[in-house]
């Protein structure tokens, strides 16, 4: 598909781009053509955002060029008056960044703040701009435009925001647009969603397209062509059909083959009659919105049952109740209605004091690594203070097992003096692995251990639970929706939508052959590397 | 890892330089007034009254004939005192209502908080008059006062803090580790709650001066002829029209580099402590 | 034309009311000079600065045009004159026998004078003998018989204005009477709005004859160095109560002048006699010896004022010095003190009133003086109320007191601040031969003999030294040069009728 | 279906509610005001009988006064007599002016609101400017400047600032106009329409009475700006810096809208704060004016209630503080108001 005859719109020229003494973008030669698509993917921190700020010529504060420089249509950015380089982005150049509810000002509505770029770029009035900002919301599809034109951001869903910021992005008319990891964080079925419309209206209008994602799957789907970026450089650019069949350069193959890596299901657990260990009767959390009589039924009779040794994977979209469920199967949360009986003994109405020693034997790794972690406490402190729990301990004892811990979590010992703020992502996820574990728990939550990780970072931590999932015959509710690691872990699979569990099975039977048409819906919004495209329809539905 | 440079380049700041060059000036000024000062600071000499600044009186003489200077260095100790005592007693009552109140929002939690809004939307100056007149023209008296602004201020401080901190999940994640009430509420919450209380203590500092400056201006602050900032201003305040700059001038002066000083403090503190700030690393 | 016919006064706060019965702060003092006028008077004599000044020796009519005093001094007869009020009402007995009545059941001021100076016990003393003849009947004789009708606080009040103002609850009006005026007087306020200013405007029909000042704003000006600069600055005519030190200066502005009376101020340190270590008579005769009288003299006053030498005014009949020995004398004064016992001093408490400058100066002046003999002050000010409350209540050992008596009378001033029986011996004095002598005389009326007492008793008090003798303030007044009349009354409040503009 | 009265709420519109709520919380805390200022009051020392009887007082005439103050019932009677007074639109009478308080108040609020009023426009308006500016060019010796000045600003006592400006501006110079007054002690203040000597004077066409009474607002009016701006600037820079670094702001910046319209839309997004920051100034004014007030004589409502703290007069005091608190609380309900209503995040 790609149209090497013409000349190409953006042009990089040896750009380096630095931020103090260190270089983030190295040396970066690139051409975006007419109408092409063209993925850009690498690690995190590879210098991809910097690289497409540098392009609108915008560096975030302290970013400056040091060498190079880029062309839009011939002529360098970097020689624009201040009102042409204003007129230039978004009317020529438009930029759609990562968190799209970030990127949209809380207090005004989102049809004005369309309507507003739409004027920055041309003389309308208010009627008229409101009116083109309410077409651009049609066209990017969303339902009911006039009247969500009047929404604030906060009252829009993440899907729909980022929606916002394309037709933001489309308001004045560019012929190149940015995509900075437009679809990060939304799920599955929504980033489809996303991106099947933006990539729409791109080839709609003929635009060309800067696609920068994590994804190999994306890039696979949607770019005519891709570079792979590492360190601020570029280390492959080429068609995309070929780099995936043969990528010439070993990082990219080690990025293909970290997101090719298809585990191999579970086997379900061999029957056996002896009660389960954790079992949950129509638990309901719902939560009380203030001003409002109808309560938020966050679960909504929800039942299902580990055994010992079992993983459960409790999988659904953003918001489906699985926090929750874990939560309130922790009694962190004091769930509405429903029983939960841990180890055949009822807990849903014990007190704190009288659950306190329970605590020893369930335990829950949180969702979001850094949050649960106290930010004054040492590392040493926080994987001590569960052991309480378990019987008094001399401080050797203490420090003992905590070293022991750190191992079993493939830590550094000397980890155990830092704070969490001074540990990576992955390192934090760790800890919080080893908290749980301090007790020797017979049963642990891990609610999504594995997501706002890079791939490798993933495979990491799937990899350790395996292994405590082996050595220590341990129970688990999985929760999480990052499907190729319920593949590799779970036994059982139970899909939840709406605060419900709509189907549950084995592993296999779900991903083989799911009944529910969510669980379809799901399954199909994964994009893998290796497999056709589906018929947009099917995902939009 | 923290990165040290950051921490160590702020230490060269000028402000903070500034700031530490300031309280110590009062510190020596506390420590070694009677060495300092070339006059009593407390005994009329009415034969040399209103002297402009000159060799002998520095900074010239009131309307008794008390040598300005020598009142503003003495003053230092009462003025300082007010303020640290207040701000003391204020942190150790007004820190732990914040914790409970805030960690277990019920009735008596909310009617702690309608009484502390009473006590804030009361004037200070009247306020404080009428505690001065109730309870005698004492020092303690004025630090009362400022305990009446300051625990409130301090309590919602916390307790803003605590409300928000007490649905983080580490909270939870405490919990899960078996931790109890007073461990959650004194171990997890409190040193999380503590960095705007920190930077607010040295602001109180200043604003205490102030107040106790305010109050004695009034006429509801220490006691004559002890030396006190605000009522040396006071005593000057009437001449001023008539051009008797020098009274009022100079212990105004004092005040407002003390309060600097505990606000230049106080900024750097919060940023000292912004940079051991969580941020998530990537 | 207008402006010389008003005049701009400031002051540091406007009367509290316009009620004849209760308050008797100097703002209202002034007030009912000017807007109430008084049976009797005294006649005026030129002061050695050309101050207009009373002369004690020679009573003259005013409201009353004649009167009568039975030869034991136990009645008085007055004969009207002919005045006119501010609402054109005739003058009558029925005025002064509804003023009379209305005071006596209200128990202030009136009721004062009538039941504790001159011992009345029953209304029925007032009698109406025709419409322009009232008598009232001491139950004894009395040598003040005359005198206290000077006082401004016997005003008259225009009864057919006032009754117009009677409700159900208040049937002697007295609400609308502190609000408003209704009298024979010169003027009569048109705005009253305490806190900010009140407006005085003339009496068309007085019966002395037309005010020169047609209209009087006096302006509540708290900061006395405002006023200063507001005078000086010509946008005032008169500046009440300056201090010393502003007089001073003010005295060298020619466009300014400032007219002097040592009139009938006492201001002192009242003692609490039944308080330790002040109930030793010897402890409070060394604080006498510590005062730096010269000092306070120059910086503090300015020589504006003069030591006060015994309790009695220095300008009143009857006072004598003589007695007097208390000079600067550190020596002296820890020799008493070691007597009595406290021969390293003691620590007690001084009060003084929240705003009054001079009382801060002296306090302080003091307290240095007085640390001399290791007498240590603690320096308490107080508001007003407070300190009245306190000293009132007996709580509090030291404080400083100016007060003056109206009535120009030895026995009188005694007895109002120094008889044990009175409600005002604040510093409860009690001394039984003081007591006798005074009570003696309240009723006594040989006048050579009264005087002779009121020597012994000067005498027994300054030797007991009650209090902390301090000073005769007098009583300064700055007006523009322009303004003439300036007088003088006991009550030191200014009667503007007397001014006026050139 | 029958809708329940809480559905029935819930369709209101969101301004209403916002109001109504409020208002209905103002009635609670009014009473709670009432009955601690009352109980605090009757702590304070002092008598006033003896205050205004002075030499004359006897034991009788003290009782019969204090009879007439109702000081002579027990704390709760004279509580339950109070309310009922206030209920009826009667705060008592003080002893030391001889007027209804509720007539004192109403003369004297004017003059303390038109201060403050004007104080806190020009407050905020030249602490926003200050802080907006120096976020916008940051780095540039302005911002320094700015910063500076929100430093030293928070250390300036107001009273002596205000004893700066008479010596410099009026004694020294003599560029400002006397300082003691609302107007002019010559001139006439003009009829009274609604307090603000300004306001009325232009009603009445009287220019010379407003040129005065605008001056002598000068000197108070710069004092209270001088020493509250700083932290109106602090405060506004500091959240303006965050908006201004905001993704959004950037988002807007590279969609390419003019650099007056981005401080624009950061500007509204730090309007919370802003009107917080001015009602609680607003508030604290109305009883920290009083330094300012004493010191240009300006015989406002702090002043007022000196006089009563000083004279203990109670039912005075206690009608300041009610009418303080009823004034806060109202500042403070419209700021909660307007600040829901220009940050349609809050839920209500
Ligand atoms: N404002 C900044 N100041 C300093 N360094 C920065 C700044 N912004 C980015 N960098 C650095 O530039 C490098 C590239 O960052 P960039 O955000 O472009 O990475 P990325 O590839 O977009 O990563 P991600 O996939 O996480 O979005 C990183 O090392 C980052 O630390
Ligand atoms: N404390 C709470 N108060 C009110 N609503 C809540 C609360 N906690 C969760 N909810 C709501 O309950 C619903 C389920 O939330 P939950 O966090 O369990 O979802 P989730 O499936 O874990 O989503 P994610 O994948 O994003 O973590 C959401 O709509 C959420 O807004
Ligand atoms: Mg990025
Ligand atoms: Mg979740
Ligand atoms: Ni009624």
């Amino acid at each position: 598909m790609s149209q090497s005859s013409e000349a190409p719109i953006v042009e990089l020229d040896g750009l380096s781009v630095g931020f103090g003494d260190k270089t983030v973008i190295d040396g970066v030669d690139l051409q975006l053509r007419p109408r092409e698509i063209f993925g850009v993917v690498g690690e995190t921190g590879a210098g991809k955002s910097v690289l497409a700020r540098a392009i609108i010529g915008l560096l975030p504060t302290g970013g400056r060029v040091l060498a190079g420089q880029v062309r839009y249509r011939g002529q360098p950015v970097s020689t624009m008056g201040p009102e042409d380089a204003r007129a230039f982005r978004g009317g020529k150049v438009a930029l759609i960044g990562t968190n799209a509810k970030a990127l949209l000002d809380p207090v005004a509505r989102v049809g004005d703040q369309i309507a507003r770029v739409v004027r920055s770029h041309e003389r309308l009035d208010k009627r008229a701009a409101t009116a083109r900002a309410v077409a651009l919301m049609r066209e990017i599809g969303i339902n009911d435009p006039e009247r969500r034109a009047r929404a604030y951001p906060h009252e829009l869903s993440g899907g729909m925001a980022q929606r916002i910021v394309i037709a933001m992005a489309l308001a004045g008319n560019p012929d190149v647009l940015l995509a900075d990891d437009a679809t990060l964080g939304l799920d599955a079925t929504v980033q489809a969603q996303v991106l099947e419309s933006l990539v729409e209206r791109s080839r709609e209008r003929g635009l060309s397209v800067l696609l920068v994602t994590h994804d190999l799957g994306i890039v696979r789907h949607y770019c005519d062509r891709v570079a792979v970026m590492k360190a601020g450089r570029l280390v492959e650019v080429g068609d995309v059909e070929p780099f995936l069949a043969a990528p010439a350069n070993p990082y990219s193959r080690e990025l293909l083959d970290a997101a090719r890596a298809r585990p191999t299901l579970q086997r379900p657990l061999a029957e056996d009659d002896r009660p389960p260990l954790v079992s949950v009767r129509d638990l309901t959390m719902h939560f009380a919105v203030p001003g409002s009589v109808e309560p938020i039924r966050a679960v909504d009779g929800v039942s299902f049952s580990i055994a010992a040794g079992e993983t459960l994977a409790l999988v659904g979209e953003s918001g489906s109740g699985k926090t929750t469920a874990g939560q309130c199967l922790m009694r962190l949360l004091d769930n509405t209605d429903g029983r939960i009986i841990f180890n055949g003994r009822d807990i849903t109405d014990l007190r704190e004091n009288a659950f306190r020693p329970l605590r020893r034997n369930m335990q829950m790794v949180f969702q979001e690594p850094y949050v649960a972690l106290n930010p004054r406490w040492r590392v040493r402190d926080l994987l001590a203070e569960p052991m309480a729990l378990i019987e008094p301990m001399t401080s050797a004892e203490r420090a003992r097992r905590v070293a022991e811990l750190l191992e079993a979590v493939h830590l550094p010992t000397a980890l155990a003096e830092a704070r969490p703020h001074e540990l990576t992502a992955g390192e934090q996820k760790r800890v919080g692995v080893a908290r749980a574990l301090a007790t020797k728990p017979s049963f642990i939550v891990f609610d999504e251990p594995t997501t706002a990780l890079d791939i490798r970072v993933r495979a990491q931590i799937i990899d350790l639970i395996r292994g405590l999932q082996s050595q220590m015959n341990l129970a688990a509710l999985f929760i999480t929706h990052d499907l190729n690691s319920v593949r590799s872990l779970a036994h059982r699979v139970a899909v939840m939508h709406l605060g419900k569990i709509v189907e549950q099975g084995s592993t296999e039977a779900i991903f083989e052959r799911a009944e529910h048409p969510y669980t379809r819906k799901l399954l199909a919004a994964e994009l893998p590397v290796d497999c056709e495209p589906l018929p947009p329809g099917d995902i939009a539905a | 890892m923290p990165s040290d440079a950051p921490i160590r380049s702020s230490f060269l700041r000028p402000a903070l330089v500034i700031g530490l060059f300031l309280l110590a000036l009062q510190l020596i000024a506390i420590i070694f007034a009677p060495w300092i000062a070339p006059f009593s600071p407390i005994e009329a000499n009415p034969i040399d009254s209103l002297q402009t600044p000159n060799a002998i009186h520095w900074l010239g003489t009131d309307e008794l004939g008390m040598d300005i200077f020598s009142r503003i260095v003495f003053a230092t100790r009462v003025n300082l005192l007010i303020g640290f005592a207040a701000v003391a007693i204020s942190l150790a009552i007004g820190v732990p209502i914040g914790v409970l109140v805030g960690y277990y929002r019920g009735f008596t939690g909310a009617l702690v908080m309608r009484f502390f809004d009473f006590i804030q939307s009361f004037p200070v100056f009247v306020l404080g008059m009428a505690l001065v007149a109730v309870l005698g023209q004492e020092i303690w008296s004025v630090v009362i006062v400022l305990c009446m602004l300051f625990v409130p201020m301090f309590s919602r401080i916390v307790r803003a803090e605590v409300l928000s901190l007490r649905e983080r999940p580490f909270i939870a994640a405490a919990r899960c580790s078996g931790a109890g009430d007073f461990a959650i509420m004194f171990r997890h919450i409190l040193p999380n709650a503590m960095t705007p209380v920190i930077v607010q203590i040295s602001v109180s500092i200043g604003m205490a001066i102030l107040l106790t400056a305010g109050l004695s201006f009034i006429g509801a602050g220490v006691r004559l002829p002890a030396p006190e900032w605000g009522l040396m201003v006071s005593s000057g305040a009437q001449q001023m029209i008539l051009g008797v700059w020098w009274v009022a001038l100079f212990p105004g002066l004092a005040i407002v580099f003390s309060v600097l000083s505990f606000a230049l403090l106080s900024d750097e503190a919060k940023r000292l402590l912004d940079t051991s700030r969580p941020g998530v690393r990537r | 034309d207008t402006a010389s016919e008003t005049l701009i006064v400031a002051g540091p706060r406007t009367p509290e009311s316009l009620e004849l019965e209760y308050p008797s702060t100097e703002a209202v003092q002034e007030a009912r000079k000017n807007v109430y006028e008084r049976l009797l008077a005294y006649e005026m004599k030129t002061n050695e600065d050309g101050v207009q000044v009373e002369n004690f020796d020679k009573l003259v009519g005013a409201l009353a045009k004649s009167w009568e005093v039975s030869p034991d001094r136990s009645s008085i007869t007055f004969h009207l004159t002919d005045a006119k009020s501010h609402a054109g009402n005739t003058l009558t007995a029925d005025d002064l026998m509804w003023t009379f009545e209305r005071g006596w059941t209200l128990k202030g001021t009136f009721y004062w004078y009538m039941h504790q100076m001159l011992k009345i016990n029953d209304f029925s003393a007032f009698q109406k003998i025709d419409d322009h003849t009232v008598k009232i009947q001491l139950p004894g004789p009395s040598p003040l018989i005359e005198r206290l009708w000077v006082n401004s606080d016997l005003g008259i009040i225009d009864a057919t204005e006032a009754k117009k103002h009677v409700t159900a609850e208040d049937p002697w009006a007295a609400k609308w009477l502190s609000t408003n005026t209704a009298s024979f007087s010169p003027y009569k306020v048109t705005t009253f709005t305490p806190g900010r200013e009140v407006v005085y405007e003339a009496n068309l029909d007085y019966y002395r004859g037309v005010p020169k000042l047609k209209k009087i704003i006096f302006r509540e000006v708290p900061t006395s160095s405002n006023r200063v600069a507001a005078l000086q600055g010509g946008a005032i005519d008169v500046a009440e109560w300056l201090l010393p030190r502003e007089l001073n200066l003010l005295s060298k502005v020619p466009s300014v002048k400032v007219s002097k009376v040592y009139g009938n101020y006492i201001h002192r340190v009242d003692l609490n006699n039944t308080i330790k270590p002040f109930t030793d008579p010897r402890v409070r005769q060394a604080l006498n010896y510590l005062v730096p009288r010269d000092q306070i003299e120059k910086s503090v006053y300015f020589g504006t004022a003069r030591p006060t030498k015994s309790p009695v005014s220095e300008i009143y009949p009857g006072f004598t010095d003589e007695y007097f020995g208390y000079t600067e004398d550190v020596a002296k004064a820890k020799a008493l003190l070691a007597e009595a016992g406290y021969p390293d001093g003691f620590k007690t408490e001084l009060g003084y009133r929240t705003g009054d400058e001079i009382e801060e100066q002296i306090a302080i002046i003091l307290k240095t003086a007085f640390a001399r003999a290791g007498v240590d002050l603690e320096l308490s000010k107080l508001p007003s109320s407070t300190l009245v409350e306190r000293y009132s209540g007996g709580t509090i050992p030291a404080y400083f007191l100016r007060d003056m008596a109206i009535v120009p009378d030895a026995a009188y001033v005694t007895n109002l601040w120094l008889n044990s029986q009175s409600m005002v011996d604040f510093s409860h004095y009690k001394n039984a031969e003081v007591d006798k002598l005074i009570d003696k005389n309240l009723t006594a009326t040989d006048e050579p003999a009264r005087l002779a007492d009121m020597k012994k008793v000067q005498q027994m008090v300054v030797s007991d030294a009650p209090w902390v003798f301090l000073f005769n303030p007098g009583y300064q007044l700055a007006t523009r040069a322009n303004v003439k009349g300036t007088s003088w009354y006991t009550p030191n409040g200014n009667a503007w009728f007397d001014y006026h503009k050139e | 279906m029958r809708v329940s009265p809480r559905q029935f709420w819930r369709r209101q519109p969101r301004l209403l509610r916002i109001i109504v709520t409020r208002i209905a919380l103002i009635v609670p805390q009014m009473f709670g005001v009432t009955l601690i200022a009352f109980l605090l009051i009757r702590l304070l020392p002092g008598d006033p009988a003896r205050l205004i009887l002075g030499n004359f007082a006897t034991d009788e005439s003290i009782a019969l006064y204090h009879q007439k103050l109702g000081l002579d019932k027990d704390v709760w009677t004279q509580f339950a007599i109070y309310l009922g007074n206030v209920l009826h639109g009667d705060l008592g009478t003080s002893p030391f002016t001889s007027k209804p308080i509720l007539d004192d108040l109403a003369d004297r609020a004017p003059a303390t609101l038109e201060l403050i009023l004007f104080a806190v426009i020009c407050t905020v308006g030249i602490g926003v400017t200050i802080a907006v500016t120096s976020v916008v060019k940051k780095g540039s010796a302005f911002d320094w400047g700015a910063r500076a000045y929100g430093f030293a600003a928070g250390a300036l006592p107001d009273f002596w600032v205000a004893l700066l400006l008479v010596f410099f501006l009026y004694y020294m110079l003599g560029w400002a106009p006397a300082p003691f007054g609302r107007v002019d002690m010559m001139l006439t203040p003009p009829p009274t329409v609604t307090g603000f000597l300004t306001i009325d004077s232009l009603l009445a066409g009287d220019f010379e009475a407003f040129r005065s009474s605008a001056g002598r607002l000068i000197l108070p009016i710069l004092t209270i700006t001088i020493v509250n701006a700083g932290a109106v600037t602090k405060m506004t820079q500091t959240v303006f810096a965050e908006i201004w670094a905001a993704p959004f702001v950037e988002q807007m910046r590279a969609c390419g809208v003019p650099e007056r319209q981005i401080i624009r839309a950061a500007l509204r997004n730090s309007l919370p704060p802003i009107i917080s920051v001015s009602s609680f100034i607003l508030g604290f004014l109305l009883g920290a004016a009083v330094l300012v007030e004493t010191i240009f004589s300006w015989g406002g409502l702090g002043q007022y209630a000196v006089q009563a703290v000083i004279n203990s007069d109670y039912a005075a005091l206690q009608g300041f503080v009610l009418v303080a608190s009823a004034f806060i609380l109202v500042v403070y309900s419209i700021a909660d108001i307007l600040y829901e209503v220009v940050d349609p995040r809050i839920r209500t």
